[in-house]
């Protein structure tokens, strides 16, 4: 019913715009103003009408403030202002203006909803095909191409003309497809245009073709659905590589994970319960970074995760020194006896982070860098997900040439192999031994870091991790670093390949019994050592 | 504000002699039954804290009856015999005239037959699947009357929806309310494979194939929609990769039956406005009474950013019902309590007053919010009448037959086909 | 009598010490049966039907250590997933009590529990078949928990999966079996498990005297499960686990099989925990799969670890002081108990290696330089060959 | 009924087996009578404890016949079962049950081939009682036998672990390094010990200790790089140039 009235509504709005070019320049400040009035969303929506009813492109800035919230207006005379970081702008020409106090109580904000936001969108769109900004054109394209708007038909060919640039033109054509498709124009154009669309691929195109599908009838139907299917295809090929990129993310959160408790646990042999905790510390760590920089200096903010690295190294590498010092040192030789203990400190951590930061999860933001996501071909790739497995690799590298090239390195094999040959050697054993440890547990805290942008950043984070840290180090083979990442990268894939089929639950029990059968074949994981000196 | 924390966390460490003062005399006692450490710390600690607050303000009131009211605090550590371990502590050795508490569903049956047994009087604050109406429990939570269907019905009417996607942790919550939504929707004609339903275990944190499921279900031509009944910390990957894989409410919007404002205070909601989530109560909301419970909030925990929520505002209710009911009957005892109970009317915290009904559920207004994104909700929709709470579902065959009456038939599930009690209450 | 008058064979000796536990045992349950039961409430001997609870919850968990130290602290397999079989007994155990509740349910529906009536169970799973009786439950209370550690042990032991590789896979086992019960549709009622029961063998299950009732079972199978333990050890075959755990190669060489040892006491020990669960459901009155939780079974190896592993009573006390060390921190300290609970943790390990019982044992034996030869035979059993697992770790 | 294949007791046949590439024994061959005792010498690194892995199942070989009594194809059996044939086995490092007393550790030597039941219930006999009795006369411990494993002294437990291996019962045994860490007189003494347990077993020695193995006077095999460089008599090794170079690394 509504959506009926919407339509109609729409209607109207276009038929205005129709005639904008020869309209008269109507002022549109006394519409603006009336949004201090609007009581409800019907009355915004109104008022979004009569304004995109100008056909002025200048409504433009006013709008997109709507959208996102930032119109408000003073509750003392009504006057509409933008609002944005404290600071007040006109709704029009988006000046500076000196609001006096500035009291952000003296404000209030003009409702939006969704729909209204949908319907600002589609507004802009028209209004905003010759605007200056590209980005800005090709997100009017894509609306247009979304809604399939026939209407805006001719504002396309009109705007295709002067177009320079090459991706918004593609854009405007891809746009004007599917305009020409909802229009009343003759099937040979449509029929030009079904192909333009199926090109263009993807799963909008899909989900456009399909919504046509329903009411073509005759060739354009045949052409449609041939379409269809042939899209669906081709999203089944480019399902599958999606697949194995998620795979890839799962196994680089995987790797990060594990890939202290790969020093701590397989190549000291401490079962170190408490490792989620220096992950979870880690977290916090980023946290505590990006609050400071928050409150003191919000222009840093984009580089809170690059700050945040080096401390957590610190902080959780510090923790881990105090733990080995304090505890583990005295425990060597016993290892299912540091399972307690470091169990019972991760205890004490978690419930220490709990009276210190509050139970519940901390906002621990992702900087722009982080956000959003861009696509090649039709494969979709996050920032944050790139960003974590471009991050998973450099830490393996990293780590993996300390192990292999320094000569810390090599007084830690040394020490792992044969502590008392390497004493022996003038090697400070326990020296190295705290050091290994901080190292190990350094490298959680950093790990902490990255996960912090995916997940939850509470008390409970490091409990998450810890059951599949220690399967995956097992899994891959204790004490091989490359046996973490094999292992890792291998059972990301895996768990992604049956979660469409098992579903996310089942997919993983069959990953844990697979793993136990797997031991069972090979008791020492994927990259063991085979001889002699092996079995003691 | 860091550092206050901090400060507060070394003098609660160093309270470890402190524990909690003795029993003076002339007090009643009230138990607060909430982890306040395990996995569901992270939601039922505020509760605590709300609960303590509201205690010391009916203190600060001079009391009830002419007595203090002291708390007694018990951590069940988010492990279900334990509530029942505590539970039975709390009225056994404590002798609580009443109990606040528990959070999941779960921990709500594990302590049932200790109130049952023991004969005492638990307010439940959180919004759960129904199908249950225990003599000795007070419902002060929503039922799947009072949030999910007001919800789709919104999502029906104003994004003119035709497909779902029910998307949910694998309990009993989400498996009953998506059971009555399923068979909501097909009685508004929405065709089988216009819904999808999807269950993930709790604490799911991989979310990166199901957005995209959800992604390619929706691209299906008709307007799509997720109703989400995912629960506690499995919300912010879920809400994360929803904001990175650009599912932007416009296209697909999302409605959420268990976030709030602390669980949106976990991440960033910048790209996630125009989301929804349906409750009772918002902190956003527009009432003196709401306005003055905040702002006593903010001072009691002495934290500028601590945020309200909905089972915050249930034991608003609950808590100043029982205090109603005791003065009413002049005595704590469980049986006059219970009795008195049901028609006590209270306000609540969006302007309104809720009442107790005779099946122990209460009367609440159904708000919808979107989020927003400094992490709040603003509502954009909320009922005009106040919504009764109800026990039994009628979208559910099996309980469809269902009523529960405390006052006249006494009986939690009534039958009303063979008039008759069912179950050995 | 039968418990305590032992065949004092020379090589079945059994210690005077846990002959003086269970004679403890026994005393201590009957008083507090006849405490609660028979002293009328109000006098100062009254023990109150919570504690009475309480105490039951311990003495199962009690069985869970003791079957735990079976096979860890006498056979050096630390299994980190010993609650899935508790688990495990638990659940047949709740199935049957399911069963018992027969219209009574919310429903009202004669077979089907409540939770598969609202999950649109058309009928009873086949697997849930024949729970009504509870011989059959009994058995299955024995026969699940056994048989998956048959399996897992067959597989395990066979292949020489041993030391922290065994470890986490029986972590991964537990873990798997939580996993899988989580999910409604295995049929066993998801996260909400099993519960609200009515009654058991026909006794109302809320009623005391059936409390006091299952209390004095637990005593009883616990009393069982230490003579048990106590006659294993003593026996040529409890010398072999013994000498399994410490050089399982040289057995091997002796010509034993190692795997045939492990997989007995395996076995045995998982259908102990099974009946410790089976006891604990009926008096918690929940069944759920965060029993399955690896962080449950951890907490099984730190009472065992505090008591003494290797010592036969050192599990039973263990067990009683952390959980009684919880119940009553999380009352009195909400908020830091935790911090007390870890610290004890780090504490046992570091000043107490051998355990409560083992430390206090040695201590007696120093003062006492006529040490038994019982005393000195058993208190080897603290260290374990666990050095030479890390060398194998570090080895690699 | 199996044909025997030889009349020796023991018997290898160009035996290969290698890890991750390295050849540790590389077509060796050897043959050992019953009665016989041999002593295996070689550099480290030549396959010694290698060898009486593979003969005691607890390495399977790449390729080559092993064969005990002429007719157990010794690849296919394990660890357990070779040793209730009758193939006792001494390690390099002295392995005894540290925690048990040293009666015990023999008590459990001797009961290798009980089942669980047997073993659960059990009484000990009279010839057991015995058995143990010769054997600590024979390793000279008796004094000792009381005490736990754990407090013996090095040398000691390199008694007590041949001592498990008599316990046994069996036809082969091997040893090895039986005096490494010992005392001169400990070393005479083992030798003696050997030369007994010699007359009624049949008996191979792995050793480095050349006054020790001129003290036993048996047949000497050299080992080097998994194959057989000499045999004969100590003296007719030790004359050998190649050994020589292979002991003197030139």
């Amino acid at each position: 019913m509504l959506r009926g009235i919407s339509v109609v509504c729409s209607w109207l709005i276009w038929s205005f715009l129709a005639c904008s070019a020869s309209a008269q320049e109507v002022d549109i400040k006394p519409i603006i103003a009336e949004f201090a009035q609007a009581k409800k969303f019907r009355d915004v929506e109104v008022i979004v009408e009569k304004l995109g009813a100008t056909g002025d492109s200048r409504v433009g800035s006013s709008l997109r403030a709507l959208s996102d919230g930032k119109l408000k207006f003073r509750i003392s005379d009504g006057e509409v202002f933008i609002v944005e970081d404290g600071s007040a702008f006109d709704p029009i020409t988006r000046e500076k203006i000196s609001i006096g106090d500035g009291d952000p109580n003296s404000f209030k904000k003009v409702k939006v909803k969704n729909s209204l936001r949908r319907k600002i969108a589609a507004t802009l769109s028209g209004l905003t095909l010759k605007s200056t900004s590209v980005e800005r054109r090709l997100r009017s394209a894509s609306t247009i191409f979304k809604n399939a708007d026939a209407r805006s038909l001719e504002a396309l060919e009109t705007a295709l003309v002067d177009e320079e640039n090459i991706d918004v033109r593609v854009a405007f054509s891809d746009a004007k497809a599917a305009a020409t498709l909802a229009s009343d124009r003759s099937s040979d154009e449509k029929l030009i245009a079904i192909d333009r669309i199926i090109e263009r691929g993807g799963s909008d195109a899909l989900s456009l073709l399909s919504r046509f599908s329903i009411r073509a009838d005759g060739e354009l139907k045949t052409a449609i659905d041939a379409g269809i299917s042939k899209i669906q295809s081709s999203l089944a090929v480019w399902a599958s590589a999606q697949n194995v990129w998620y795979g890839i993310s799962l196994g680089s959160v995987l790797l990060l994970a594990a890939i202290g408790l790969a020093i701590t646990f397989g190549v000291m042999g401490v079962i170190n319960m408490a490792h989620g905790e220096m992950v979870m510390l880690g977290a916090y760590t980023t946290f505590a970074v990006q609050e400071l920089i928050r409150a003191s200096a919000p222009e840093l903010f984009a580089w809170s995760l690059a700050i945040a690295l080096p401390l957590a190294f610190l902080v959780s590498g510090t923790v881990g020194l105090i733990m080995e010092r304090g505890l583990i040192r005295f425990l060597y030789g016993r290892p299912l006896e540091t399972l307690l203990a470091t169990w019972g400190v991760s205890l004490i951590l978690q419930q220490c982070v709990r009276t210190i930061f509050g139970p519940t999860n901390r906002e621990v933001g992702n900087p722009d860098w982080m956000s959003g996501a861009f696509e090649i071909g039709h494969l979709s790739i996050t920032w944050n997900r790139l960003w974590i497995v471009v991050f998973a690799m450099a830490v393996f590298t990293v780590l993996y040439f300390i192990i292999n090239r320094t000569s810390f390195g090599l007084d830690m094999r040394a020490v792992t192999q044969n502590r008392r040959m390497a004493g022996a050697m003038g090697i400070r054993t326990s020296w190295v031994d705290a050091m290994t440890f901080a190292l190990g547990s350094g490298i959680a805290g950093i790990a902490g870091v990255a996960l912090s942008q995916i997940g939850n950043v509470s008390p409970n984070l490091g409990q998450s991790y810890i059951i599949d840290s220690f399967l995956v180090v097992v899994f891959g083979g204790v004490g091989n670093l490359w046996g973490t990442l094999v292992g890792a990268m291998s059972l990301g894939i895996m768990n992604k390949f049956l979660e469409p089929y098992a579903g996310a639950v089942l997919g993983k029990v069959i990953i844990l019994i697979a793993i136990i059968l797997f031991i069972q074949k090979r008791p020492r994981g994927l990259f063991a050592l085979k001889g002699r000196a092996v079995e003691v | 504000m860091l550092r206050r924390h901090f400060l507060a966390g070394i003098a609660s460490c160093s309270m470890l002699m402190g524990g909690w003062a003795y029993a003076a005399e002339d007090t009643i006692k009230v138990g607060v039954l909430h982890s306040l450490s395990g996995t569901m710390a992270i939601s039922e600690t505020t509760l605590k804290d709300a609960m303590l607050m509201l205690i010391a303000e009916q203190n600060a009131k001079g009391g009830l009856l002419g007595k203090q009211i002291e708390p007694v605090v018990v951590d069940p550590a988010s492990d279900w015999p334990l509530f029942a371990e505590k539970a039975r502590e709390l009225i056994s050795a404590n002798k609580v005239a009443a109990v606040f508490g528990a959070w999941t569903s779960v921990s709500r049956k594990s302590v049932l037959p200790v109130f049952k047994e023991l004969n005492s009087v638990l307010f439940y604050p959180v919004q759960y699947e129904g199908e249950e109406s225990e003599r000795n429990v007070f419902y002060t939570g929503a039922a799947p009357n009072q949030q999910a269907i007001p919800a789709v019905d919104y999502l029906l009417a104003e994004e003119g929806v035709e497909r779902w996607v029910l998307a949910g942790t694998d309990y009993v919550y989400p498996r009953t309310t998506n059971k009555i939504l399923e068979a909501y929707l097909k009685s508004k004609g929405v065709a089988a494979e216009d819904i999808m339903i999807n269950y993930t275990p709790f604490g799911h944190s991989d979310w990166q194939t199901i957005v995209s499921d959800i992604k390619t279900f929706g691209s299906a031509g008709k307007k799509t929609a997720v109703v989400s009944t995912v629960n506690g910390d499995a919300n912010v990957p879920f809400y994360k990769e929803l904001g990175n894989q650009g599912v932007k409410a416009s296209d697909i919007p999302v409605v959420a039956f268990s976030v709030g404002e602390e669980e949106l205070a976990g991440f960033d909601t910048a790209p996630l406005v125009g989301h929804l989530a349906a409750w009772n109560y918002f902190q956003s909301v527009e009432a003196p009474e709401n306005t003055d419970f905040i702002k006593k909030w903010k001072t009691f925990t002495k934290d500028e950013k601590r945020v309200t929520n909905d089972p915050m505002e249930a034991h608003y209710i609950g808590f100043n019902m029982w205090v109603k009911a005791v003065e009413k009957v002049g005595t704590t005892d469980p049986d006059k309590v219970i009795a008195a109970l049901p028609g006590i009317t209270v306000p609540n915290l969006t302007g309104g007053m809720s009442t107790m009904l005779a099946n122990h559920h209460i009367t609440k207004p159904v708000l919808i919010g979107e989020i927003q994104a400094d992490g709040q909700f603003e509502v954009v929709s909320k009922t005009d009448d106040l919504v009764p709470g109800d026990a039994w579902s009628d979208f559910l065959p099996e309980s469809k037959l269902l009523k529960s009456d405390w006052v006249e038939l006494k009986c939690g599930s009534y039958n009303t086909e063979t008039k008759a009690c069912i179950g050995g209450s | 009598m039968t418990l305590f008058s032992w065949p004092n064979r020379t090589e079945n000796f059994v210690g005077v010490g846990t002959k003086a536990a269970l004679l403890a045992l026994a005393v201590f349950a009957v008083a507090i049966t006849f405490a609660n039961l028979a002293v009328p409430v109000g006098s100062a001997l009254h023990i109150p039907d919570y504690i009475v609870a309480l105490l039951g919850k311990f003495l199962c968990y009690a069985m869970l250590a003791v079957s735990l130290n079976l096979v860890w602290g006498y056979c050096g397999i630390l299994s980190l997933g010993h609650g899935a079989f508790f688990a495990l007994g638990g659940y047949a155990m709740g199935m049957y009590l399911m069963r018992q509740i027969g219209t009574r349910g919310v429903y009202g529906h004669p077979v089907l529990p409540d939770f598969m009536v609202f999950l649109n169970y058309k009928e009873l799973p086949w697997f849930w078949t024949g729970f009504d009786q509870f011989w059959f439950a009994a058995l299955m209370i024995m026969l699940v928990p056994g048989m998956l550690a048959f399996v897992f042990g067959w597989l395990a032991f066979r292949s020489r999966v041993s030391g922290v590789y065994l470890s986490i896979i029986t972590q991964a086992m537990t873990y798997a079996l939580l996993l899988a019960f989580f999910r409604n549709d295995m049929g066993f009622g998801g996260n909400n498990g099993l519960t609200d029961f009515k009654e058991i063998f026909g006794f109302e299950l809320q009623s005391r005297e059936t409390r006091a009732g299952l209390f004095f079972a637990s005593a009883v199978f616990l009393g069982l499960f230490v003579a048990i333990t106590a006659f294993i050890t003593a026996s040529r075959f409890g010398k072999l686990l013994v000498a399994t755990r410490d050089a399982e190669a040289r057995t091997r060489f002796l010509g034993f099989r190692p795997e045939k040892v492990k997989l007995f006491v395996w076995t045995l020990s998982a259908v102990m925990a099974g009946i410790a669960g089976a006891l604990y459901v009926p008096q918690v009155g929940i069944i759920n799969p965060g029993e399955f939780a690896p962080a449950n079974s951890i907490e099984i190896v730190i009472w065992t670890a505090v008591g003494g592993r290797g010592t036969i009573i050192g599990p039973v006390v263990g067990a009683f002081l952390v959980n009684g060390g919880k119940s009553w921190f999380t009352g009195l300290f909400p908020e830091v108990w935790l911090f007390v609970l870890g610290a004890l943790f780090v504490f046992t390990t570091l000043f107490l290696p051998k355990g409560v019982v083992g430390t206090v044992r040695e201590a007696w034996t120093t003062r006492r330089s006529t040490a038994s030869r019982v005393t000195k035979r058993n208190e080897g059993c603290i260290q374990t060959k666990n050095g030479d697992q890390t060398q194998a770790v570090a080895a690699e | 009924m199996k044909e025997r294949l030889t009349s020796s007791i023991l018997y290898l046949d160009n035996v290969h087996v290698a890890f991750d590439g390295f050849k540790a024994i590389n077509g060796l061959s050897m043959v050992l009578q019953p009665g016989e005792m041999r002593a295996i010498i070689g550099p480290n690194g030549a396959g010694k404890t290698t060898m009486m892995d593979i003969i005691t199942g607890k390495t399977a070989p790449d390729a080559g016949d092993v064969f005990f009594d002429g007719i157990v194809d010794l690849t296919k059996q394990d660890e357990s079962s070779i040793a209730t044939m009758g193939i006792g086995r001494k390690f390099q490092k002295p392995t005894v049950f540290d925690h048990h007393t040293l009666e015990d550790n023999l008590l459990l030597a001797m009961s290798g081939k009980q089942t669980i039941r047997s073993l659960l219930f059990s009484h000990r006999h009279q010839s057991e009682t015995e058995h143990i009795n010769s054997i600590f006369e024979t390793i000279r411990l008796a004094s000792r036998r009381n005490d736990l494993a754990a407090d013996l002294s090095h040398g000691q437990k390199q008694w007590l672990e041949i001592g498990m291996l008599l316990a046994q019962d069996p036809k082969l045994l091997l040893i090895d390094e039986p005096v490494a860490g010992m005392t001169d007189a400990e070393t005479l003494e083992t030798a003696r010990l050997l030369r007994e347990i010699a007359r009624d077993h049949t008996v191979v020695v792995v050793e480095h200790d050349m006054d020790f193995i001129r003290e036993l006077d048996v047949k000497v095999t050299c080992l080097h790089e998994g194959a057989v460089l000499a045999e004969g008599t100590l003296d007719h090794v030790s004359a050998d140039s190649r050994v020589v170079d292979v002991y003197l690394g030139r």
